[in-house]
């Protein structure tokens, strides 16, 4: 079984587990009296907190959260990578000039200062972690393009396509095959599958900081707990030996098989 | 120092860890005179040079041997005290020669296009090289533009990047860089590849010509007989080392 | 090398945009969105005398009279009181408290990068540490900023705020800022991989043959690359500030925009948010003259040659 | 493990090393949004405040009479329409300059002015018509009409006049709402991470502390861990679950601290199947509230003085207005209320009540900050409702989105909140049941309309005694215990925790720090 394979196994692994968990969450978590800060092995899978939750409920609850916002970010950056070599391959100098221009702009503001702007804008009513996703993609986007056109450009542009034009293929199956498919693939992946990552981390970071701070979290509803509360609870047993370490543990974790997902599906993408 | 004997290597053995890559080299070379290193590709020719200036980067490397400069430090054995000294000592070796090299003598490349520093203007690379000459020079300037005046290069060429300049005109600014120095050896590695024959020959005269002006000797590795024959005083063959035990 | 100055203007260009468009940005977001602006920045149930805010911000004007006027005052160092955050201080206060801790918490981050990356592209640093680097790195930074803010609540009490636990609050906010979020790791990797090319260059082992070191050779080419690759961590690094600074309670321009966005206080988002902009444009600004530094410094010549003759 | 113990120890003596000198730290929930009284919006805010200014008239803490600290005698004049105030002479505001009748009338104009945007002066012009200087130390207040309490009415706290250049539109970013002038026992300056109190000498005041500093306490766990370092000395607000860990140390007091404050579930009385009050009185049969308070602010059964008690209408057992003859419901009785639900005509199918064939549905919020109070009351209430055969979805709510919807009777989408009122001085219910169309009834949460309510209410204020007004609202408790807007469930105290060496630290209720002139400290 080659690198690849067992990489495209791995990364098709976790996908199905974060919708599997984000299909199967449960709507509430409901305190189980004699069951507080049950470990692992008395409450399986991943044990209770201080109220006798189970954690998988908190798991399944935090993949909900972040699953669609996080594929749709990636989904969007990728699209917009393709168009981006695509329309390199199509010959038009003029979109490399303006995605420097707008990479330099948007480039310029470290992220989370612009994604907060955002939340501090948005009406209450939009408010949730799907819209601060779609900006983190456009924020992510022109790096992705410009690398796109870079390869674009590397493989010959629109010279590429004429010399292809010339075996006698068609315009369709130069695009998206010999373009996109052999070519664009592993850049469009690896940066669709880091923004997947990325939207998973911000979600974290934020409702951590909201926990932190006792304040409601921009990226979900009140009623839902996302995977920040695990490593908040973990943190209090860090600190203040309170036996959570295996709420710790399992957020660790959690995040752990994002990272692992990103990077799987990158080295599953990765031209032959 | 009255010796006009520019290198005295005896018995040079280079090997790395699986095999020996040259073994009883000896090599003298005087003043003033062209003396060309030849043998089929693989016998070791580059390595040779590389390791009469000092540099040894295969490992373990030194095996055995000995190197004078007498014209420059009588009887003292550089490679005393380095033999099977392993990557650290032929480190040392490399920092101790390090004040020779680009002085004493000096490297004149193949393919200079790639060779040149390509974030250097010619002219400041000429300048560094003119910083390791004996005695500081007053007007560097106008020595830049002498220098390139004797390889046959404009002195606008000064401000060009490699970049800027065609193959031949790289290898001609190679060749300045190399003797700007005022060096006594001057080792040129296969000056001709890459060169079509008539652009070749110019080099070569050119080489052997700007040679003679600055009173340099010449080490000349090449694998062309004709060139050799042609103007070489002396000719030291290598025979690709067999098999060591 | 035709037209090497055009990068380095565009981005000066673009650094001196940045502070004037960033306002201009989230004004126009404002009035954008549905709702009249005053009750967007602040709703009446939240705020009280939302009228008052509005005149008070002249909103009542229109987003360009708006605009230019909290510019007119933005430069004059006028950025009126906090309205919900730190009801009644002066936002250019805090702005002066908060833009040097930022900056040194930045710098001092700045520092195990520089370090460890340095070390890992002259070769002291064995690239099998990365996957060590890359596993510290995959722990959110907030956790770690939680642990050195409780260990200080706990260990400074009382004194949690004085000038000495603010030292404290910078240094591990930059040790948590250095290494977390995978910034250690990218920065190590990313160095050395771009003098391990450059090494692999064949005029760096000529000039060794001629007596030169290997660093005069490379470091004047890499510069640049590297002054782009510093600006992008240190991005990286002022987005990341946000979180920690709001963690670890420092006063620093992250943690105003944090707590002016949970309030909605505009007027704080809006000058932190700027303050942000300048830093940047900062960094940019940097890149671009130092670019045009070495520009000029690879074109350096004894010879009295011009640029445009020889190019 | 033990390595952090260490660290903690460690910590813990640094901390008792540092903070020695008189000085006192204690931990508030949060920081203050604003030291201006006007624009006090939370709790925190009216503690801050307590120290800083002095409210005309106050509830003694020792015996519950009303004093003042500021007024030397006063008298009724114009036939109860107004209160002629005689002041203490040789008061002094913090920055020195005497206190005179003019700051009492400025305060007063500065409520009546509407270009002052507080929703506390907006209180005050319904009650204040205005104010009349007689001298340097008399000031006459005039009132919009006669009332049973009028120095009750007055407890708002004096501005100084020339901290305003005599501006009466006083807007909430003035500078003086992070520097006030005030007359109270302490000065008070805000930084960015708390606010510093200094004691400032005057007839009327003497701390014996002199210096006092508020910070941010962060998580609950948090603060237990650092008061028992000696980190800090006081906590203002102590979790439940930590409390049994507090009151085991000697070096350590909870002390009750009764935020006057009594606990609801308001029921959307405009959304079918709440609009029938047999339904509403059968959900208050099937909320057993012994186990919700046991289970989440962790009473045992059968514990004495517990800081929970039941009530069965809109305010504490402690207060004059509470109706006695109205029994508390502790206990769940599911016969009765099963009875009451098919009365009202719901059907009870596979253990799920349908009305109209359609499953019966709750929406239940709770504001989110009474969590740290009650851990999980919502999930509790839910899961009681929920096992009596109803479906449930449940949500938390943040205090913004709480007085953004809630408190403007827009929140139609929910059926239920979980909430809580507190009162200052004036337990006014009016305007939680008053019909908002009449322009009063502002905080009425489901828009609850009843006319018998709004007569009952009108009799109260048009109360011209004390036994007028309490008989206007004994019928209002009676009426609202058999109709349910609400589900009444309890006054909640909070407890607070200070170190032993804090000594004779009386809590005032609701404003905490109105005593702190006895308060003492040998640390």
């Amino acid at each position: 079984m080659n690198k690849r394979r067992l990489a495209l196994t791995i990364a098709l692994t976790c996908v199905g587990l974060l919708l599997l968990g984000s299909f199967t969450a449960p709507e509430r978590l409901s305190p189980v009296s004699g069951a507080e800060y049950a470990l692992p092995m008395e409450a399986p899978p991943f044990g209770a907190d201080a109220r006798g939750r189970s954690l998988l409920g908190y798991a399944l609850q935090g993949a909900q959260i972040v699953a669609g916002p996080a594929f749709l970010a990636a989904v969007l950056v990728g699209l917009l990578a393709t168009l981006g070599g695509l329309l390199r391959c199509a010959g038009s100098e003029r979109l490399v000039t303006i995605v420097n221009g707008f990479r330099e702009v948007v480039g310029a503001l470290p992220r989370m200062v612009v994604i907060l702007v955002v939340a501090l804008l948005t009406p209450p009513e939009w408010r949730g972690l799907g819209v601060l996703a779609v900006f983190w993609a456009i924020l992510a986007a022109p790096g992705a393009i410009d690398e796109a056109s870079a390869v674009a450009s590397r493989i010959g542009g629109a010279n590429f396509v004429e010399a292809l034009r010339a075996h006698g293929f068609t315009r369709p199956r130069i695009y998206l095959y010999h373009i996109v498919a052999l070519n664009l693939r592993p850049v469009i992946v690896r940066h669709a599958s880091e923004t997947l990552m990325q939207v998973v981390f911000l979600e974290v970071a934020l409702s951590y900081l909201a926990l932190a701070s006792d304040e409601p979290s921009f990226t979900h509803l009140e009623s839902f707990h996302s995977w920040a509360d695990l490593l908040y609870m973990g943190y209090t047993s860090l600190i203040l030996d309170v036996p959570t370490m295996h709420a710790l543990l399992l957020g660790l974790g959690l995040v752990g098989v994002t990272a692992v997902l990103s990077v799987s599906v990158t080295a599953s993408a990765r031209a032959r | 120092m009255s010796s006009d004997r520019v290198i005295e290597l005896r018995g040079m053995c280079i090997r790395t860890k699986d095999r020996v890559l040259v073994r009883d080299v000896d090599l003298d070379v005087e003043a003033g005179e062209v003396t060309a290193l030849v043998g089929v590709s693989g016998a070791g020719k580059s390595l040779t040079a590389r390791c009469i200036m000092g540099v040894i980067d295969v490992e373990p490397g030194l095996a055995a041997g000995s190197l004078r400069y007498p014209a420059f430090s009588g009887d003292r054995d550089w490679f005393d005290g380095y033999v099977d000294s392993g990557r650290r000592g032929m480190k040392r070796l490399l920092r101790e020669t390090a004040t020779l090299r680009g002085a004493y003598f000096t490297y004149s490349p193949q393919g200079a296009s790639s060779a040149l520093n390509p974030g250097r203007t010619i002219g400041r690379q000429i300048e560094l090289a003119l910083t390791r000459r004996e005695q500081p020079v007053q007007d560097v300037a106008k020595t830049v533009g002498q220098v390139l005046h004797s390889v046959g290069l404009d002195p606008r060429t000064a401000g060009a990047l490699p970049s800027e300049l065609s193959g031949g005109q790289c290898q001609r600014a190679a060749l300045a860089i190399a003797v700007a120095p005022l060096p006594r050896l001057v080792i040129a590695d296969e000056p001709e590849t890459g060169l079509d024959p008539v652009l070749r020959r110019t080099v070569l005269e050119l080489l052997a010509r700007v040679c003679r002006d600055y009173g340099a000797g010449l080490l000349l590795i090449s694998h062309h007989e004709e060139t050799v024959r042609r103007m070489a005083d002396r000719v030291v063959r290598l025979t690709p080392a067999k098999e060591a035990a | 090398m035709k037209q090497w100055w055009l990068q380095p203007m565009v981005r000066i260009g673009v650094a001196l945009a940045l502070p004037l468009a960033v306002p201009l940005i989230i004004t126009y977001l404002i009035w954008a969105l549905p709702g009249d602006p005053a009750s967007i920045i602040c709703p009446p149930e939240l705020c009280g005398g939302t009228e008052e805010l509005a005149k008070r911000w002249n909103l009542d004007g229109g987003p360009y009279q708006f605009y230019t006027a909290w510019m007119a005052n933005a430069v004059t160092g006028e950025f009126g009181n906090s309205w919900r955050v730190l009801q009644g201080v002066p936002i250019a206060g805090l702005l002066g408290t908060a833009l040097p801790n930022t900056v040194m918490l930045i710098l001092l981050s700045l520092v195990p990068l520089v370090v460890f990356s340095a070390a890992s592209s002259a070769g002291w640093l064995s690239p099998r540490l990365d996957p060590l680097f890359q596993t510290i790195g995959l722990v959110p930074a907030v956790v770690y900023g939680l642990v050195a803010a409780a260990v200080i609540q706990l260990t400074f009490g009382a004194d949690a705020f004085t000038e000495d636990a603010l030292r404290i609050r910078l240094l591990l906010g930059a040790l948590v800022l250095g290494v977390a979020d995978g910034a250690l790791a990218g920065a190590v990797t990313g160095t050395r991989s771009l003098f391990d090319a450059e090494r692999k260059q064949r005029y760096v082992g000529v000039a060794i043959l001629r007596g030169e070191t290997e660093l005069s050779n490379t470091l004047p080419n890499l510069a640049s690359a590297l002054a782009g690759q510093l600006r992008a961590r240190t991005l990286h690094l002022l987005s990341g500030a946000v979180i920690i600074e709001a963690v670890l309670q420092i006063d620093g321009l992250g943690d105003f925009l944090w707590r002016g966005t949970l309030k909605q206080d505009f007027g704080l988002v809006l000058a932190t948010a700027t303050g942000f902009a300048v830093v940047s444009a900062a960094l940019l600004a940097f890149q671009g003259l130092l670019e045009i530094f070495v520009a000029l410094h690879v074109r350096r010549s004894p010879a009295q040659v011009s640029i445009e003759e020889a190019a | 493990m033990g390595r952090r113990r260490h660290l903690l120890i460690a910590g813990g003596l640094t901390a008792a090393a540092l903070s020695t000198g008189g000085s006192l730290t204690y931990y508030d929930e949060t920081l203050p949004t604003t030291l201006n009284p006007l624009y006090a919006s939370s709790m925190v805010d009216f503690r801050s405040q307590e120290l800083i200014f002095d409210r005309l008239w106050f509830n003694s803490s020792i015996n519950n009479e009303l004093e003042s600290r500021v007024v030397d005698s006063w008298e009724m004049a114009d036939g109860g329409r107004a209160i002629r105030l005689t002041l203490k002479s040789s008061i002094k505001w913090h920055d020195g300059k005497p206190f005179t009748s003019k700051d009492i009338c400025f305060t007063v104009q500065a409520m009546l002015d509407p270009g002052t945007p507080s929703p506390i002066a907006e209180g005050y012009r319904d009650i204040l018509a205005g104010c009349k200087t007689e001298g340097n130390s008399v000031a006459k207040v005039t009132f919009k009409k006669v009332f049973h309490n009028p120095r009750q009415r007055l407890g708002f706290a004096v501005l100084p006049r020339h901290a305003f250049r005599n501006n009466t539109r006083i807007s909430p970013d003035l500078e003086f709402s992070a520097r006030p002038i005030g007359t109270g026992a302490m000065k008070g300056s805000r930084g960015t991470r708390g606010v510093v109190f200094s004691a400032v000498e005057n007839p009327h005041h003497r701390a014996k502390i002199p210096q006092l500093q508020m910070q941010e306490g962060n998580d609950p766990l948090l603060q237990v861990r650092a008061i028992m370092n000696n980190a800090v000395q006081g906590i203002i607000a102590v979790s439940p679950p930590y409390r049994a860990e507090i009151s085991a140390r000697d070096e350590l007091a909870l002390k009750s601290y009764d935020l006057r404050s009594w606990w609801f579930i308001a029921l959307n009385t405009a959304k079918a199947p709440l609009n029938n009050a047999k339904v509403r009185q059968a959900l208050d049969y099937i909320l057993d509230r012994n186990e919700l308070r046991e289970k989440s602010i962790g009473v045992k059964p059968g514990e004495r003085n517990s800081p929970c008690e039941f009530i069965s209408g809109p305010f504490v057992q402690s207060s004059p207005y509470y109706n006695r003859q109205v029994p508390t419901k502790d206990r769940s009785d599911m016969a009765k209320a099963s009875a009451l639900l098919t009365e009202a005509g719901l059907k009870k199918t596979g253990g799920t009540w349908s009305s109209r064939g359609a499953a019966v549905n709750f929406r239940l919020g709770m504001l989110k900050s009474m969590n740290t109070e009650a851990p999980d009351l919502l999930e509790y209430v839910g899961n009681q409702f929920g096992a009596a055969g109803f479906g449930r979805q449940s949500f938390k709510i943040s205090t913004d989105e709480w007085n953004r919807e809630m408190l403007t009777g827009k929140a139609k989408n929910y059926d239920m909140l979980i909430g809580k009122w507190s009162f200052g001085q004036v337990e006014d219910v009016n305007d939680l049941f008053n019909t908002r169309k009449t322009g009063k009834g502002t905080r009425n949460i489901f828009n609850y309309s009843r006319a018998d309510v709004d007569k009952l209410l009108d009799n109260y204020d048009r109360a011209k005694t004390d036994t007028a007004a309490k008989d206007a609202y004994h019928k209002l408790h009676a009426y609202l215990a058999d109709d349910l807007p609400y589900l009444f469930l309890w006054k909640l105290d909070t407890k607070s925790a200070w170190r032993t060496e804090v000594k004779s630290n009386t809590i005032s209720p609701y404003f905490y720090f109105t005593e702190f002139d006895s308060w003492k400290y040998d640390g």
